[in-house]
């Protein structure tokens, strides 16, 4: 597959916007479906559907093949070494949830600590407050410094003998940052600390090595890797899987089920209650395979490309302020033009078919510390090119010009 | 051009020369609104005397849109009656949502231009939270009674 | 809209099982999807997709609008008297999930008492068991007659002052049993109780009125409403939506985030933390006019017609042994065959290109009580008809011939 | 016909009258399995003198294949040596699972029969599950020391 026909895998670039192409650099906030994608969905509600895991017939028999089919996809892709250690969540916002939740009903007592960073996304805090709320956890943050980076020794600053997780980004959503996470993992590991990765922003970009990062949860969004929404993926060490009591209650995810005990199945049903999205699994792997086909490498190379081009172009305006400038980033410029409010910016970038995000990306506390409200984010994906960098510095003239700037 | 609609001279002016920012001199009426989409955040404060909007200003941050709309509610409501205050609110708001036509006669034809100006919104479902928040924010403060 | 020509609204259909046509009688597991359901996720994904509540381009105001547009259609379906008190889920079981979890944080206390069925789904008895574990909440069964009924009397010989909760599924997934949905409530409402109803096998098959019924809450799959899977709906009155603690903690449900504090957003928000499912949202509204079109009541009619004449085919068979006879049955039969297993019966009957379900239904206090690890189970949905249950019948005496019985 | 070559006579024999149930005499391992999705259930016991299995015997409740499954487990290797019966288990495991072909020497060509007439759930997938489980309850028994 090649970078430079590929707006025509994705039927929505036939779209037009006010009139003009589509310029999609809001693939950050969820990237848009390759119709391979798209077709398996239709293609196994039209053909194969029927509910997983529960019934002998036909249907179910083949539903329920490649449905864990797909885990065993996901489990390659990610080089997990247990199909188990493969939980299909929600979206990366249940799969944090989910740790949290069970871990920290079963590890967490009053004044444990847990480790986070300013550069968190909220999906990766307000799980975490709740432990605090609940089990009187202390939340400590890692700081980031005025490039928007977190190195190692900010970690080993504040963790303590009492640090009983430290959850992370892999990739910041506001900055682009791409955090030391092996080092980090290193760190953690000889002090007996598990760490659980926020890699919805990171595996849409990156090389996927669980087994090498040896980190104890990795959590996925899939809708960001040009896949079904609320679809997501928890990675978790099999020591956790086994230890973790489970989540959601319900079908399923039970072994034996008496009026005064119940006893679960084991993982990765344990934590899979309920109907779980069907079509929506089975469709993420062409996902999976849409990325193989071009090539993870060839995504970081291309999009870094794209993204060097367009913070160079960027820094040339005087009125755009980028936010932070991590030595490694991939893949998101966040910015502020004075004078005009980031959603200001956004409705008239909208006005050239230009799809960019404006707020504060769910990272208020990374935006008190900017000491801005909220910030425009324009974020690459595999469909975008110079082009489009192209129509978003002419449209950024263009905003200036409204505002008489 | 819509565009141009949503960024008239008027709101631009409104945007970049708020009027009535601050705190006024002894309010005692004041709510604040929090748009967690966007940060944008808004107080109003006003004094209430014998039914009269004796004094009125705003705190916020935000977009163009939601400060000329804080800005210009501001303006126009400033040492004007409380139901009346209540019926432009409603009016303002009516606009917005069932895209209605602002007629106050009791409006200077200057200041149904001004509120008006904001009808380009209509065309901006996402941005409409944006220009109503200070007019909603307005009918908490009022029902509010505490002093300060 | 016909039932004559239905099975052509259902791309599936088309597709032969061992050569012969799919006799679908598994709608109490999952439903099959209409053509229109079908191509309404592709086609929002084609045309019209992005992350909603997030961004302000066009199409994030496009899907916004779309997304809330499917909360207003529900609300009405169900005559909902707010909007913000229809709340989506990945399905029922996670609906329930949020009302133990939610209610249980802030109202269970050691000893106060859940009163649950003995005809409940795992999906609604797991999620209290979980308050037993956590808060010392005692469970109370409501025991079934030998029809498999339970009425209102029952319920009150179980109630006591420190009842807190009082959750029952409207139609039971193996017996078929229509519950007295209303007299419960009303019973509850005199003592002040909530009242939770597991809607997952009602909803499709019965007309809601959530403002009549006066009930708590109210759980949904949309997957059994010939509906996208992965979604469900929990209707959740005012006040409680009001005054229950968040869920999951995210993105999205949050007003403002501070490193030693947050706050949370209004209902419906409030409970739908992280990215949602969108596409799946968005054609769930084709579900509901597929349903609207035929009418919920012509449904009703069209169903109870086959089940009558199933039943009375069922009964003909001595040695089918049919489990319940409640007076009110909606849409389900469950039953055994003595000297062959129900899994035995499912393989059998599958090479007759007939899908049903063999298990204990994720009901396992049922089938204990009933002295039976599990049954076999045809239900019907609204492309079924008589001949579907003639070749059952026919198939269901091939099962005695395998078996030389 | 797939479905004759799933219930073979052998099979329905076995489902219909089961060979070796209850509890065998001076067990000194035993072992229980569950499938949660169809309510299948088996335990197993066996006594182990000096390497041999002198008892094998079985409880359970299931679909005509595992009970049959576990029937002719008890059936082909009560009285046989450890390690040939853990041989002979994991054949087994690999017909069903590699849909490889049972060939060993020291079982009979009446066992060999027996045990094979199990194959043909190769090709239904969803009750290979039926098939398999006594036999690695029968490995879980092996591996727990206690008496009883
Ligand atoms: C009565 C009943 N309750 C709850 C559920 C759980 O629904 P879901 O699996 O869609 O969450 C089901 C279906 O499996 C059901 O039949
Ligand atoms: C860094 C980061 N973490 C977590 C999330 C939450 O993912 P989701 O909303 O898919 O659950 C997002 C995306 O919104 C994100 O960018």
């Amino acid at each position: 597959m090649e970078f430079s026909n590929i707006k025509s895998k994705f039927p929505i670039f036939k779209r037009k916007i006010k009139g003009k192409p589509l310029i999609y650099l809001d693939s950050a906030n969820s990237s848009q479906k390759p119709k391979t994608v798209i077709d398996e969905i239709s293609r196994f509600y039209e053909n194969d559907f029927s509910n997983v895991g529960r019934s002998v017939h036909t249907l179910a028999v083949k539903a329920t093949n490649k449905f864990e089919e797909t885990r065993d996809i996901v489990k390659s892709y990610i080089n997990a070494k247990h199909r188990e250690e493969i939980i299909f969540t929600k979206g990366a916002t249940e799969a944090i949830n989910l740790v949290a939740n069970t871990y920290g009903e079963k590890y967490i007592s009053p004044g444990d600590e847990i480790l986070v960073t300013e550069l968190e996304h909220h999906s990766n805090y307000v799980p975490w407050h709740y432990l605090r709320k609940k089990k009187g956890a202390v939340i400590k943050f890692a700081s980031v410094n005025d490039n928007g980076e977190i190195d190692v020794n900010e970690f080993k600053k504040h963790i303590t003998g009492k640090t009983k997780m430290i959850a992370f980004t892999h990739i910041s959503n506001v900055t682009g940052t791409i955090m030391p996470v092996k080092k980090i993992i290193d760190l953690a590991k000889t002090k007996n600390i598990p760490v659980l990765i926020d890699g919805t922003q990171g595996a849409p970009h990156s090389i996927l090595d669980v087994q090498d990062l040896d980190c104890d949860f990795y959590a996925i969004s899939c809708h960001k890797m040009y896949g079904p929404n609320g679809l997501g993926v928890l990675y978790a060490q099999k020591k956790w899987v086994d230890e973790l009591p489970p989540y959601q209650g319900g079908g399923g995810m039970i072994s034996e089920v008496k009026k005064d005990k119940i006893s679960y199945a084991e993982s990765p049903t344990k934590f899979e209650a309920g109907t779980m999205q069907t079509a929506e699994v089975v469709a993420f792997a062409k996902s999976i395979k849409f990325i193989q086909d071009l090539g993870i490498k060839n995504i970081e190379n291309h999009e870094s490309k794209i993204l060097e081009y367009g913070l160079e172009k960027l820094r040339k305006d005087n009125s755009v302020n980028i936010i932070g400038n991590p030595t490694n980033r991939a893949s998101i410029m966040s910015f502020t033009i004075k004078g005009i409010h980031p959603h200001d910016i956004a409705t008239i970038l909208d006005d050239d078919g230009i799809a960019i995000r404006a707020g504060h990306h769910c990272c208020q506390i990374l935006h008190e510390k900017l000491g801005i409200p909220a910030s425009a984010r324009a974020s690459i994906g595999v469909y975008n090119n110079k082009e489009d960098i192209d129509v978003l510095c002419e449209s950024i003239k263009k905003c200036k010009k409204v505002f008489q700037i | 051009m819509e565009l141009k609609e949503l960024y008239q001279e008027i709101i631009l002016d409104h945007a970049k020369n708020p009027r009535n920012k601050g705190k006024c001199e002894g309010y005692n009426h004041h709510a604040k609104a929090h748009n967690p989409l966007c940060g944008d955040k808004v107080h109003i404060y006003l004094k209430l005397e014998d039914k009269n909007i004796s004094g009125l200003s705003f705190e916020g941050e935000g977009c163009a849109i939601s400060l000329a709309s804080a800005s210009i509610l501001t303006d126009t409501l400033k040492g004007k009656d409380l139901q009346f205050s209540k019926k432009v609110t409603d009016d303002f708001l009516n606009m917005l949502k069932n895209k209605t036509k602002i007629t106050l006669n009791s409006l200077s034809a200057d200041q149904i231009t001004t509120i008006s100006s904001l009808s380009g919104v209509q065309e901006f479902p996402m941005r409409i939270k944006c220009a109503t928040m200070a007019w909603h924010t307005l009918l908490s403060a009022l029902e509010n009674k505490g002093l300060k």
